[in-house]
């Protein structure tokens, strides 16, 4: 590994350091918020990514001047970095935040029907249901479960 | 919630309207500048967000009641599926803008990506309030004191 | 181009087919929200469903020998703009989803009244059609970036079906968050598969990836997006060990949901995982075929049998069904893991057959909480004898999922076991044949539990409205069809599983 | 040069939040830091020439965002529970995700380079061909609107599928009349 | 010629689903319903002679109705085997409904309706069996065969018949799809055909220890045909009334076992095969140990339909030794056997049934003297026993003497002793039943008038005893008749 390799590609090293920390949130955080805070992290943490793949050393912002008249100016010197992850992300970052407020939308019921936001009650709760069911109805076809 | 200052709620009334004002402009400037449909609708919702946090949930409804905002976010997708579908009408494939000005397909285009902008600008509008009503709808758990 | 009149062929509706086929659901909905007549919402959907049934059968005769239909969205051709691509890989599972979708909507409409509260019901049959339309555009597209635009469309209304159950229980509720965790971080990996692929090809439209990779050969990055690309697929398609959004999902979903989403979500993440595997990664790619050997297999192994036993130890008849599509969805990967043409026939034809069998049972597993108000196994005691009819085509469904020669479900065991014995593997081949023993057990557990047993004491009860008993005969008939007239599904999966071995998109005549 | 050094600036600023993130049990210190990360990451997307990422970015991650995680807290509870459980399997799952992507980087083009696979292909022909196809200055829009064209009518259809999810979770379809509603319930 | 033989073997098939349809049908009409299964079992015996009058002995090619896989079809033709069990199988049939409709009305048991219409469904897949030109069409309709049985098994639906239904489905469900599915896959991965082919299809396509194997996954697969261990199904399925244990597990889905062991043997396999790879060998010993084997634990049963069960289960595998013997006397003999056997061992289930109509004893020890009051009944059982048991002039002499003969062809003589062994056993579970009837006095407080139980009980298993005399007398002829299945 050379002083080269390492320098273009620290830029990915460090986006994905980002992405786990966000992954890292949602799958050990026992707060339901929080798991989503986690999603929305690792989800910018990959825009990011994407949007890295798009740049060029020394590039500008893919976006033509216009004269006075409004016809495009084309400057062959002026290097445009690339669009197409832009509209990607662009895309995806709505994506996102749809997600977020579906998810939300559920923490806010599940804390009307649970009164709790903390995963491992949510699951202590689940647990009891569960038990409950097959206490009152184990006992299904004489034994043969 | 009545009782915010009179200051914050004259502000507001000026301040919604030069929102609206900045998301029109976002809207059908997006070609040209950065920005769209998308931060247009968002930026129309936060000026009826910011009326609805200051004057109740009550008053902005009857500004902008929530049976319009449903029509809304479903006439957006419309507007948006319509354009490609007109398209398809004249004989082209589904969002060729072309279509539009056969002659001079860079202005159907023009004309196209207005179109489903705004079909973008109107759902992503009608989205955000409706989120915002639906949340503001609950009782909350936190009182306003105990921020 | 600017400023010069083109002549412009006209499109013909018949070569409008592939969008009008994802656009007649897609409009469907907010036309719905539009109307908000609860009447029209459900009237809409079904013909929205119906007519798009009809396309994709017209769309499955045009490539079912071969070949394949392309077409340029907004008239863009590929890879600068997106493209629909149909062969019979995809149009074979577009038939399975319009299929579905449309027997599934008349048992919904009994069914969403029991199960939800009215205010919800026409939302829910705009958000029903917007999870049809993304599975569908997700199966029809060319381009691997559309495919997560169209996953998330599916995935997002998916959630909230899935918590429409909470009015039944509110556990429905967790498996709904739980499952939004899931299938967000399942997307996530997808777009980062994606990403690595974009980074080292400069494309995103699947042919033109394919062409790339083949010139230029793989690298880590390609083999990383790969990885990517299979695990979170896999965390949609219930792939073990990811499949633990799955039971709670389907169990606590409403009838209706649990029927469409069971015969349709996980087989259409199977489908993308099969597109990407073979169509855009070569077949030929030593890398995967390890994969295969080394991973799929024991995965799908270790999911037949682990799920199929702990199925058969369930009280709640739908969370068996939950359970054993685990299984099933085994089954699929092992066809994927054999890698000759009938073992991917076998793959294809199951997903078909599978998602029919499915259908029929949570459909009946709906008419019994219809009428019954539970899906436990010991309050529907005897009821074989109380409702005939609507027990009967879950006999035949049962007999379909164990793999009942004469059923559809034999029919792609047998491929599954002759695409083994092919590549020599008769263990495996004698694993398939015993954990079908697995499905003996379970399935006939709930038989004799419907049959066998005292009914209650004075017991009456109402046959299913004929909303619902109409929809389970058809599909109990199709299991039956398929089984023995079995040239649609198997002779379309045959062509499909030749297309993904060429490792193109159709075939080159 | 100064890119790097601004880049490496914002990164050690965004890792530390992701990280005070990690430790906060307090949600409103966690969702206020977020929207600090989403104003951040709108930053680095400045410095990466995507200023239209960078300007939804700021909206929906610093403005959406965080007032609906507020609204959410006002409706829920405003601490998380401290942790408990054992870190280990989540540790784990990280670790192997992040080797993968580690492994993946190994063959990727360096940053910015001019010649790398993604700028060569496809990527120009959309600067070649949008100012006499669409004739609009930003390439993204022409991009977004016409070539995807396709791909942002499904982002509006998952907007949608969110607005119309929200209210099946929270509220209901709202009617113009009384009378339609009790239509509704026949 | 009446009807061309393709349309009569649709017919043989079509007109037992009618009677089904019937059933449901005229499900509060007794009389209708029964009368009208009674025609159609007269008119699917009428079909299938209708076959044996336009082809004889002679082996048809197919008529293929729907291509399933590739090179696999569902379809049929006529072949000496198959149109001998089609014949005994559908004959049965018209008395077996007699004696079913005066079983079950004179037993008071319930859901007749349901009953005959499963009964005539297993009917109609015996008969697809019979006809089936390819061992795909074989086992699916085999496997329908189990499944419509099924509910007549567990007919009664206490407890115990649930219990007996599940061990029935279980073993034969369990072997046919883990074994014998396997069995065909492979064979098909192997030949690239499922056809019954005169000398077989795998002749030169398997060599070595896959032979054995194969046909051991048949052997065992094939559950119906109770080869021992897999044999437990039968004593457990005599939970079902007794038409269906007299139909269905004397003659219809024990001999579909059989029949299929014989089908596999000779046309998948090839008895040339066979004899050349010696891969039957250990089959012939495991078949020689079950006869025995089940004829001991035979004797330790005290209930008679148990005892009959663990009898059919060792002459079961006398039509097993006949394959496995890889000669064609051997094939030939078993081949005769499921003919003979059928109508000796229906006669005696029939003849169990009427004691339980007449006097409700299920126990042999409870059956002293009866013979006194119901001789018709218990003359027909000796004459059954004795035709098990081979005794000339009965048929069932003539397979057994076949099947020595092909012992001392291939010159295995313990299997010579074996079957004598047999026959000794035979002798003693069996005849001292009817002694005990005749000549022990009668249980204090039994009745000591005449009474045989109504008319349709003991008429049907007189005229299958004569059935046995009759049979000895053209067993000649039915021998000529299975000559071409050994190519002569």
């Amino acid at each position: 590994m050379d002083w080269d390799f390492i320098a273009g590609h620290v830029n990915y090293w460090m986006f994905i350091v980002l992405m786990m920390t966000g992954l890292y949130i949602v799958v050990s955080s026992g707060n339901l918020v929080k798991k989503i805070v986690g999603l929305n992290i690792f989800q910018v943490a990959v825009f990011m990514l994407y949007i890295s793949i798009g740049k060029i050393t020394g590039g500008t912002a893919p976006i033509f001047p216009s004269d006075r008249q409004g016809h495009l100016e084309i400057d062959p010197t002026i290097v445009y970095s690339n669009p197409l992850p832009h509209v990607l992300i662009l895309t995806a970052i709505v994506v996102g935040v749809a997600t977020t407020s579906l998810g939300l939308a559920l923490i806010i019921r599940i804390r009307e029907e649970f009164d709790t936001i903390e995963s491992d009650d949510l699951v202590k709760i689940e647990q009891q249901l569960t038990s409950a069911d097959n206490k009152e109805h184990g006992e299904a076809m004489g034994g043969m479960a | 919630m009545h009782h915010h200052h009179l200051i914050l709620r004259v502000v507001t009334k000026l301040l919604a309207g030069t929102i609206i004002l900045y998301a029109l402009y976002v809207q059908f400037h997006g070609d040209f500048s950065p920005g769209g449909g998308f931060q247009a609708g968002v930026i129309m919702a936060v000026a009826f967000i910011l009326y609805g946090i200051v004057f109740g949930l009550v008053a902005v409804q009857q500004v902008f009641p929530p049976w319009l905002v449903h029509k809304l976010v479903a006439l957006g997708v419309l507007i948006y599926a319509g354009t490609g579908v007109y398209a398809m009408m004249l004989g082209y494939e589904f969002l060729d803008y072309g279509a539009f000005d056969p002659g001079h397909p860079s202005h159907g285009q023009h004309n196209g990506i207005l179109a489903v902008e705004l079909g973008v600008g109107v759902t992503v509008t009608g989205v955000m309030i409706a989120i915002y009503y639906a949340f503001a709808g609950r009782a909350p758990r936190i009182s306003d004191e105990d921020w | 181009m600017a400023g010069t009149v083109t002549p412009h062929d006209a499109k013909t509706l018949i070569e409008q087919l592939p969008i009008l086929q994802v656009l007649v659901p897609f409009c469907t909905a907010p036309l719905i929200v539009l109307i908000g007549s609860r009447r029209m919402a459900w009237a809409l959907a079904f013909a929205a469903a119906v007519i798009s049934l009809v396309i994709s059968y017209a769309l499955l005769m045009q490539v079912y020998g071969g070949g394949f239909i392309s077409y340029q969205l907004g008239g863009w051709a590929p890879p600068l703009g997106i493209e629909y691509r149909v062969d019979a890989a995809n149009a074979l599972v577009m038939l399975l989803i319009s299929a579905i979708a449309t027997v599934t909507l008349p048992f919904a409409y009994e069914s969403v009244k029991d199960e939800i509260t009215s205010k919800n019901h026409t939302l829910f049959y705009a958000c029903f059609m917007l999870c049809y339309t993304g599975l569908m555009g997700v199966v029809i597209t060319g381009d691997a970036f559309n495919v997560f635009v169209f996953l998330e469309i599916s995935s997002l209304s998916t959630y909230v079906l899935v918590a429409q159950g909470a009015g039944r229980d509110k556990r429905a509720l967790t498996a709904a968050y739980d499952y939004l965790i899931m299938g967000t971080i399942g997307a996530t990996f997808f777009v980062i598969g994606i990403g690595f692929l974009f980074m080292s090809t400069g494309t995103l439209n699947m042919a033109d990836l394919a062409d790339r990779i083949a010139e230029q050969g793989t690298n880590r990055t390609i083999h990383a997006g790969f990885a990517f690309i299979v695990v979170g697929m896999g965390l949609k398609a219930a792939m073990y060990p990811l499949h633990l959004w799955l039971p709670k999902a389907y169990t606590f979903a409403p009838s209706a949901v649990t029927v469409f989403l069971s015969a349709t979500s996980t087989k259409m993440a199977i489908y993308v995982i099969l597109r990407f595997m073979f169509s855009i990664y070569n077949p030929d790619f030593i890398f995967a075929l390890n994969v295969m050997f080394l991973v799929f297999m024991p995965l799908a192994l270790i999911a037949m049998f682990s799920a199929s036993f702990v199925a058969v130890f369930q009280v709640n008849f739908k969370r068996m069904l939950a359970y054993s599509s685990i299984a099933q969805i085994g089954y699929m990967l092992l066809g994927i893991a054999i890698f000759n043409l009938s073992g991917l026939t076998g793959t294809m034809v199951h997903m078909f057959n599978h998602g029919i069998t499915k259908a029929l049972l949570f459909m009946g597993v709906g008419a019994l909480v219809l009428r019954t108000g539970s899906s436990f196994y010991n309050n529907l005691n005897g009821l074989g004898r109380l409702m005939p009819l609507t027990v009967a085509p879950i006999v035949v469904g049962g007999l379909s999922l164990i793999g009942v020669p004469g059923t559809a479900g034999f029919v792609s065991k047998w491929m599954l076991v002759q695409g083994a014995f092919e590549n020599g593997w008769w263990v495996v081949a004698i694993l398939i044949v015993l954990s079908s023993l697995l499905a003996v057990v379970y399935v006939w557990r709930a038989i004799e539990v419907l049959y066998l047993t005292e009914p209650a004491e004075g017991a009456k009860m109402a046959e299913a409205p004929m909303s619902m008993l109409i929809p389970m005969w058809i599909l109990a008939i199709a299991c039956i069809w398929f089984g023995v007239a079995t040239d649609l599904p198997l002779g379309a999966a045959s062509t499909a599983a030749e297309v993904l071995l060429s490792g193109s998109f159709g075939m080159v005549e | 040069m100064t890119e790097t050094i601004i880049n490496f600036i914002l990164f050690a600023m965004l890792i530390s939040t992701a990280f005070a993130i990690v430790r906060m049990t307090s949600l409103f210190a966690v969702i206020m830091l977020a929207s600090v990360f989403s104003l951040l990451t709108a930053l680095l997307f400045v410095t990466l020439d995507a200023v239209d990422v960078a300007f939804t970015e700021a909206a929906v991650g610093a403005g959406i965002s965080t007032v609906l995680m507020l609204g959410t807290m006002a409706l829920t509870a405003r601490h998380a529970k401290p942790q408990t459980q054992s870190n280990a399997i989540p540790f784990l799952v990280v670790c192997v995700t992040g080797a993968a992507l580690i492994y993946g980087t190994m063959d990727m083009p360096n940053f910015g380079d001019p010649n790398a696979p993604a700028q060569v292909h496809v990527a120009p022909e959309y600067l070649e061909r949008s100012i006499e196809e669409i004739d609009v200055p930003n390439v993204v829009t022409a991009i977004l609107a016409s070539y995807r064209g396709y791909d942002t009518l499904g982002e509006t259809a998952v907007v949608f599928a969110a607005g119309i999810g929200v209210l099946l979770l929270l509220s209901g379809l709202a009617r113009r009349r009384k009378e339609d509603e009790e239509e509704g319930d026949i | 010629m009446i009807f061309e033989t393709t349309t009569a073997i649709a017919l043989a098939m079509l007109i037992p689903l009618a009677a089904m349809a019937g059933n449901m049908a005229f499900k509060d009409m007794p009389n209708l319903r029964d009368g009208f299964t009674f025609l159609c079992a007269v008119l699917t015996f009428c079909a299938v002679l209708v076959v044996l009058a336009n082809e004889g002995n002679s082996i048809t090619s197919e008529v293929s109705l729907i291509e399933v896989f590739p090179g696999i079809d569902i379809a049929f033709n006529v072949e000496p085997l198959g149109l001998m069990f089609a014949i005994i199988a559908s004959g049965l049939w018209i008395i077996t409904h007699i004696y079913g409709v005066g079983y079950m009305r004179g037993n008071d048991e319930k859901h007749h309706a349901r009953f005959f219409a499963c009964f005539a469904i297993a009917i109609s897949s015996v008969m697809g069996i019979a006809f089936s030109s390819n061992m795909f069409t074989l086992f699916l309709f085999y496997e329908i065969l189990t499944v419509s049985t099924y509910p007549l098994v567990a007919h009664k639906g206490t407890p115990d018949a649930v219990k007996g239904a599940r061990t029935y489905l279980a073993i034969l469900i369990g072997t046919s799809i883990a074994l014998q599915l396997t069995a065909v896959i492979w064979t098909y991965a192997l030949a690239g055909t499922l056809d019954f082919t005169q000398g077989g299809i795998l002749v030169g396509k398997v060599a070595g220890w896959v032979v054995p194997v194969l046909l051991g996954l048949y052997a065992f697969g094939i559950g119906k045909a109770a080869l021992m261990p897999f044999h437990k199904w039968l004593p457990a399925a005599m939970v079902a009334p007794t038409p269906v244990s007299a139909l269905l597990h004397a003659v219809a889905v024990v001999k579909a076992g059989v029949f299929t062991m014989l089908k596999v043997g000779i046309y998948i396999f090839g008895i040339d095969f066979l004899a050349e790879t010696g891969a039957s060998e250990w089959l012939m010993w495991l078949a020689a140990y079950s006869i025995i084997a089940a004829s001991v634990v035979a004797m330790t049963q005290d209930n008679l339909k148990k005892r009959l069960a663990y009898s059919t289960v060792s002459q079961l595998s006398y039509i097993t030794l006949g394959m496995a013997l890889a000669t064609s006397m051997g094939a030939l003999g078993g081949g005769m056997h499921i003919a003979m056997h059928a109508m000796g061992k229906i006669t005696l289930f029939m003849c169990a049934g009427a004691i339980y109509v007449a006097y409700h004893k299920t126990e042999i020890s409870q059956m002293q003297g009866l013979g006194r009051v119901m001789p018709i009944t218990f003359g027909a059982f000796l004459i059954g026993s004795l035709s098990i048991i081979g005794l000339p002039p009965l048929g069932g002499s003539w397979p057994k003497f076949l099947l020595m003969l092909g012992a001392a062809d291939t010159g295995h003589l313990i299997i010579i002793g074996v079957l004598m062994v047999s026959s000794l056993l035979n002798v003693a579970y069996l005849l001292p039943i009817v002694g005990r009837g005749f000549f022990r006095p009668l249980d204090d407080g039994a009745p000591t008038k005449r009474y045989e139980g109504p008319v349709l009980v003991w008429l049907p298993p007189a005229l299958t005893a004569l059935g046995c005399f009759v049979l000895f007398f053209y067993g000649g002829a039915l021998q000529s008749f299975l000559l071409p299945i050994i190519g002569q």
